[in-house]
């Protein structure tokens, strides 16, 4: 169970952040990611574990000024 | 400004954190009614260098396979310049440029802390802390501030690759409020110094250029005038033409008159 | 504006005593270095209408074989506004316009009748009255005058084509010193605005054009900066640009902020 | 004997401003002509008449703003 932007999420045998964006189905290049407040490395995305109770933000460029 | 019209300077290039720039507008991406309408303005403004914000992913948007920002914008054609908009702190503004660096769409950043929501005034001392923290990381700190010629210079000495004094409020669309100010900050800066938000209309950003500053930055005078495309393109002939009656070396003030015709002679 | 670029709008024209003109930009033949920099400010300006003087025949230069004004004039794309210029009564304008009209280079004429030397202010009854002399025998009158709304009004009740308020005095390249007085002339007018006078730099060109005038008048601007055709080309720029603010609807003047990015969501 | 642009100057047979203006070898449609403060319409060139002593202004279009 973690908390992705804000809602909690279920997943089963997830391991790292990059299994994450690929069940979400979300480019890598396109987002960085947040786990528990720290930014994680996109050469980490591979590495840097999940474990339940996690809050993971996945951010992108919107508009702004 | 490829082939060279009547009165056209040779193509005076702006340079900024080492890249070279012909246009000398930077346009915001916030704002607009639709990403169609960003798109044309971003074009009609003539800009290289847009803005944006860092916002969580809209995992609804996504799931619909929505399009987002990034689908809109021609990164060969645009610099990215990632905002702090939004935090009140510095640790919060850190924290986006390096989730921004993470982006990998190049190492600039837009430098904004801020006060509080009334004014959206810059807090001068979270951004220079910030901006020094942000140097050391290898950003390209392009960092917003008051025009405060005095908070100017030590952004600069604190490695900011450019200093963004505001000409008024963000989205207040009241214009260069104090003239002066940017007079003096540009007479003691080494660095671009480029005015960012406040501006209103097309001739807010012909005085800006007229000061003699590098750039100016927009982004609420365009996405909300009514015909915002139009708005564009006027600013981009603003700011060239404000450029160049700045390189032309305009006629001084004077209270009284000089005539243009001689004198009669019968 | 041939081609259309993205943000132009449909060719906005000007229409000037029964006469269509797409430049907005009215600029003199005064005070040029040489008859070459005029020619190429004047092209670079993209102006249609040209004022000029009327003065003696220089008979030394004559034999000589010198070039005139109207050797560099091409009379296919400029239209002549002459003016009265240096004449402080209404005999002396009047004179000098039907002396312009014997040159049978078209009906327009720029009336100027000035109060005294040191400022060139215009003297609103001579004006006025002469104003109403000229439209009797067929002129087509441009009537420069102070930017006091009543005079306006009056002149254009004796039948002027045009109403020229003056930005600042002659020459003094200060600007639009009064832009309320301009907007009220604006609401009460049926007649064409233009600005006319005391424009000193691109800025104040789009400034006077974002009110809403129909065009501006200048000529010392253009002569006495450093660098006369590149002014020229701003201030081209500057008029479109500030005609394209005017037509865009801007935003509003606020004290406050709005943010131009959405707020932080994490 | 004339006075022409302020400068006193002296022809023979000469009758109207036309044979002035071809006197000083000025082309008719560049300039505009004035007989002792009287404004000379261009069709009557040849017709207006010149008499010893009178003052005559030959005028042109010259840069002004």
């Amino acid at each position: 169970k973690l908390t992705v932007n804000g809602k909690a999420e279920e997943f089963d045998d997830l391991n790292t952040t990059a299994d994450l964006l690929t069940a979400l189905g979300i480019a890598r290049e396109r987002v960085a990611v947040m786990v528990n407040e720290d930014v994680v490395r996109r050469a980490d995305l591979e590495t840097h574990p999940l474990k339940d109770g996690d809050t993971v933000e996945v951010i992108t460029m919107v508009g702004g000024g | 400004m490829s082939e060279q019209a009547p009165g056209q300077m040779p193509a005076d290039k702006f340079t900024l954190a080492g890249r070279d720039y012909t246009s000398r507008l930077m346009v915001g991406t916030g704002k607009y009614a639709t990403f169609e309408e960003m798109e044309k303005a971003l074009e009609a403004s003539g800009c290289e260098v847009v803005t944006v914000a860092l916002r969580r992913v809209d995992m609804d948007a996504h799931r619909r396979g929505d399009k987002n920002l990034l689908d809109h914008i021609d990164l060969r054609k645009y610099t990215l310049l990632p905002n702090t908009a939004g935090c009140f702190n510095k640790e919060d503004a850190i924290r986006i440029c390096r989730l921004s660096r993470e982006l990998e769409l190049g190492d600039f950043v837009k430098l904004e802390v801020l006060s509080e929501q009334k004014t959206l005034l810059p807090d001068p001392i979270e951004t220079l802390e910030a901006c020094k923290v942000l140097v050391k990381e290898g950003f390209k700190v392009l960092a917003y501030t008051s025009d405060d010629p005095i908070m100017a210079l030590k952004l600069e000495e604190a490695g900011a690759a450019a200093v963004m004094p505001l000409g008024a409020p963000i989205g207040s669309g009241a214009g260069i409020l104090n003239p002066n100010n940017i007079a003096i900050i540009l007479e003691q800066a080494k660095v671009p110094i480029i005015v960012d938000a406040g501006v209103g209309t097309a001739s807010d950003v012909a005085r800006a250029m007229e000061l003699g500053v590098e750039g100016v930055l927009l982004n609420t005078a365009i996405a909300g005038a009514k015909k915002p495309i139009a708005m564009a393109r006027a600013m981009k002939l603003a700011c060239e033409a404000g450029r160049l009656a700045y390189l032309a070396g305009r006629i001084p003030k004077k209270m009284y008159a000089t005539a243009s015709s001689p004198p009669v002679d019968f």
